[in-house]
């Protein structure tokens, strides 16, 4: 019975497109597979949103939302209705596009930050067979698809012709093109693990169990490096807290979104999240199992449950750090990913070669922790050799 | 090692979070429209006219002696005077305000007109939830919105209250004395000249020594 | 005019568009971007081949793009180091007033 | 001839014609982003899938970003007012022009072009990979070598001189 609810969606699907002749049924499947995408992930976001606000509110010691329930009814829901008087003032602000602004690009921009995130969900696994479309060399389409993202961060911080935006947008490139590495690299050892760029097959392979607990990549030494690295790289990707410099409040307005209001700040806020969800869902489907269950006995849970649990909880630690953190500056920031996160990706590859190679018992686990706990530390000795703040030199004053 | 002060911090944020759920002393939010936070005692946001009984017409302690009109620096205040006179608390005719208008939109609370009104007829309100969707005649506030009974007056300030109104027990205990003193020297004078008129009547049959000076 | 011609037609043109751009244009990061597109015309001309050849699964010509397109990121990185160096000698990136050997 | 094919190929001419015509060096540099995507959608037609992704992340997300912040530090994102065009530009298109017929007429009626369309080779990337460390080793050894050259020499050309007064105010 519960392998019927697993497949409840696929078997929706094959049943919707069974009505149309043959010609027209692969067409028909992947537009019903993009109407799915476009309505749950937006769906996700505008409850995201309220989380956070809610989240973020309660470790401060105050509320959050709490008003707005169903509208126009006087039921309150603790605020989970919020989302939608936001999505109503987001789409009816005005739309003011700077007079020196560039109109073509000015409008572009948004549409080019949303292909590129929307095309990235056509790879994830959100469930058993439930993958858009099956790529050979999936990963590799997700990262050449989120490259693309830089080019509209860019085109908006430019077309504004603002000073602002303009370095917002080098800001955000920057660290996206330096944090981008890391990410990469750290995806690389799982593939060199698994041998195989489709995530389907990641996931299987992790879908195995020994005495109850799933083979997820996280429970290895490597892997579990391998994944802070990826977290701390996605947080950076989507720019989120603490490397929310781009759209620092404080510094530079709103970054690269400075001149956009309206239903072009709604896409960019939009595609900002989604950015966030594709990432995180990567992140899931390469260290965390992507929809398998952690324990063999839970594994009666369908799958698709199991993905989107794991992307809330995720999405909830991003909210809780954005809530603790304060913003890095943009030398720590460089400095950060060159001189730490990518020398640590490039020793986690070396140690999953040396996991690769050596016997599947307790002196791999042994070697393997030892030399990526060393590096770890002498590379986190090397990034806090300056703590030590001396007293200041004046350059002028006695 | 670097990590451990962002895990004592996320450390922190949680035990802020979860405790948020657990503690409600944590939450110091008012929910406003629903609670209001006590007000202060001496708070004062726009003045109002007191009155003494029931009747605010004949109890409105004010004699449009136009003081506080003069004294008000935005000059937010409009008084005409009345022809006739009214009996006020002490039993002494004077006058009344016919119209007495406060622009509440102009005042700016700053109690000046409270201090120099020598009648104690003008107080600061404590309400201030006040908006209206007419900008001018709404916020024009007339005698009749602005009279407000002394018992009002009395809850809202409890001590202000008590010493205007010792002030005017005073006064009608001072005015209640020189009606005395005045009736009773009216009396004397009804008596020395009723006196006055009776030896005339009664000086024929014996020369009496002169009637005693009428004082 | 079977599929393989219409990619030969389709990468000759756009040799043709990235040459004409290379050498008419003033601006010299104009000219790299017409040599970007010469090399993508000619890496479509192999993929085309290794598609339609005889035997695809040799992947010579499979190879031979992926090869030339990390050198291709190779030459875009050097030649607008050398453009911006360029321009900050001579505060100028018109190709026509960068003509003296010295300095 | 698929239609999915035409569009992609009239997309891709579309952009390299306008990467080469407009004023502004920026808009450029975005029409040279269209055609590159056309050129990668081309590729996945041609089920080389592995190249096709490689293309979107190597053209579209890189080289597309370095040339518009080579733009930008050049400081040429506004259009030159004075025109666009070398002196000599009727010889440059005269030639390309005959380039192009030259080509075309060689494409159109040779007869060493397969006629036939074979089937859809598979090719997984195990396959390329195995390709790679095989038959292709010594390649990708000297493409490692040429690209680490490369951003060495990159950096040291484009790196800023040393300023004379670097130690303005430093107490000596």
């Amino acid at each position: 019975m519960f392998d019927k609810l697993d497949q409840i969606f696929v078997t929706a699907l094959h049943w919707l497109v069974s009505f149309l002749p043959e010609a027209w049924r692969p067409l028909a499947s992947s537009l019903i597979c993009i109407a799915f995408i476009l309505s749950v992930f937006p769906a996700v976001f505008s409850i995201t949103t309220i989380f956070e606000r809610k989240g973020i509110g309660r470790i401060q010691n105050r509320y959050g939302p709490n008003r707005v329930g169903i509208p126009f009814t006087k039921i309150r829901l603790a605020g989970f209705g919020q989302f939608i008087p936001d999505g109503v003032k987001m789409l009816t602000k005005e739309d003011i596009v700077p007079r020196a602004a560039d109109k073509v690009v000015h409008f572009l921009a948004p549409v080019v930050m949303l292909i590129p995130v929307l095309l990235a969900y056509a790879v994830l696994p959100f469930g058993k067979n439930m993958t858009v479309t099956d790529y050979d060399a999936g990963l590799l389409f997700f990262f050449a698809v989120g490259g693309a993202v830089e080019l509209s961060v860019f085109m908006a911080g430019w077309s504004s012709r603002n000073k602002y935006s303009l370095l917002g947008a080098m800001r955000a490139i920057a660290q996206m093109v330096s944090y981008e590495i890391t990410l990469i690299l750290s995806a690389v050892t799982v593939v060199m693990v698994v041998g195989s760029l489709n995530l389907n097959e990641i996931v299987a392979h992790q879908n195995q169990y020994t005495y109850g607990i799933a083979h997820w990549f996280v429970f290895t030494p490597w892997g579990l490096v391998g994944f802070i690295l990826f977290f701390i790289a996605s947080l950076a990707e989507s720019n989120r807290t603490p490397f929310d410099l781009p759209e620092a409040e404080s510094e530079i307005i709103a970054g690269y979104f400075t001149e956009y209001s309206g239903f072009k700040f709604a896409l960019f806020f939009l595609g900002e999240y989604l950015g966030m969800f594709a990432i995180i869902g990567l992140g899931i489907t390469l260290f965390l199992g992507g929809w398998s269950s952690p324990i063999s006995f839970l594994a009666w849970i369908p799958s698709y449950v199991w993905f989107f649990t794991k992307l809330m909880a995720i999405v909830f630690i991003f909210i809780w750090i954005r809530a603790t953190l304060p913003r890095l500056r943009m030398d720590q920031l460089m400095n950060f990913a060159w001189k730490f996160m990518l020398p640590l990706a490039l020793m986690n590859i070396l140690v999953v070669g040396i996991w690769h190679y050596m016997a599947a018992d307790w002196q791999r686990w042994l070697v393997c922790s030892a030399i990526i706990f060393g590096a770890y530390v002498v590379l986190g000795r090397g990034l806090m050799h300056n703590q030590k703040l001396g007293k200041r030199i004046y350059r002028y004053a006695e | 090692m670097l990590g451990e002060q962002i895990i004592k911090g996320l450390a922190v944020t949680a035990k802020n979070f979860f405790g948020s759920y657990v503690s409600k002393e944590r939450l110091t939010t008012v929910q406003y429209p629903e609670e209001h936070l006590a007000q202060k005692e001496n708070t004062r946001q726009f003045p109002f006219l007191v009155y003494d009984g029931d009747d605010w017409e004949k109890g409105l302690r004010c004699v449009a002696c136009q003081i506080c009109e003069k004294e008000c620096p935005p000059k937010c205040i409009y008084i005409v005077k009345s022809k006739d006179k009214k009996p006020d608390y002490k039993g002494q005719p004077q006058l009344y305000p016919l119209t007495f208008d406060i622009d509440i939109s102009v005042c700016m609370s700053c109690q000046i007109c409270v201090e120099v009104c020598p009648f104690e007829s003008i107080k600061m309100d404590t309400k201030f939830e006040l908006s209206t969707d007419d900008r001018f005649s709404g916020l024009l506030l007339t005698k009749d919105k602005l009279a407000k009974s002394n018992r009002y007056y009395q809850k809202m300030h409890p001590q202000d209250a008590a010493e205007s109104d010792a002030v005017i027990a005073a006064e009608k205990a001072k005015a209640a004395v020189e009606a005395k003193a005045k009736s009773d020297a009216q009396a004397k004078a009804n008596a020395a000249a009723a006196a006055a008129t009776v030896p005339i009547s009664a000086l024929a049959p014996t020369p009496s020594p002169p009637a005693p000076a009428a004082n | 005019m079977t599929a393989l011609q219409g990619c030969l037609l389709i990468s000759a043109l756009l040799f043709a568009i990235g040459f004409a751009g290379a050498v008419t244009r003033r601006h010299a990061i104009l000219v790299l971007i017409g040599i970007e597109l010469m090399l993508n015309a000619a890496n479509l001309n192999f993929i085309a081949f290794w598609r339609f050849g005889p035997h695809p699964e040799v992947l010579a010509g499979f190879m031979f793009v992926l090869f030339s397109m990390a050198l291709a990121g190779a030459e875009a990185a050097v030649g607008l180091a050398l453009v911006i160096a360029i321009y900050r000698h001579k505060k100028t990136s018109n190709l026509d007033e960068v003509k003296e050997l010295k300095g | 001839m698929s239609a999915f094919f035409i569009i992609t190929g009239i997309v891709t001419l579309l952009g390299a014609v306008f990467a080469m015509s407009l004023r502004n060096l920026v808009h450029c540099a975005l029409a040279m982003a269209v055609a590159f995507s056309g050129i990668a959608a081309m590729y996945l037609q041609l089920d080389a899938q592995f190249v096709g992704f490689a293309e979107i992340l190597v053209y579209v997300g890189a080289i597309a970003i370095l040339i518009v912040f080579a733009i930008l530090l050049t400081r040429s994102g506004e259009a030159p007012e004075k025109s666009v065009l070398t002196s000599g530009w009727m010889a440059g298109i005269a030639v390309s022009a005959m380039v192009f017929t030259m080509l075309g007429w060689a494409v159109l009626n040779s007869s060493a072009i397969p006629k036939e369309t074979p089937p859809a080779p598979v090719t997984t990337v195990k396959d390329v990979g195995d390709a790679l460390m095989t038959k292709f080793v010594l390649p990708l050894e000297i493409i490692g070598l040429v690209l680490t050259a490369a951003m060495i020499g990159a950096v040291i050309i484009a790196l800023k001189e040393e300023s004379k007064n670097k130690n303005i105010g430093r107490k000596p």
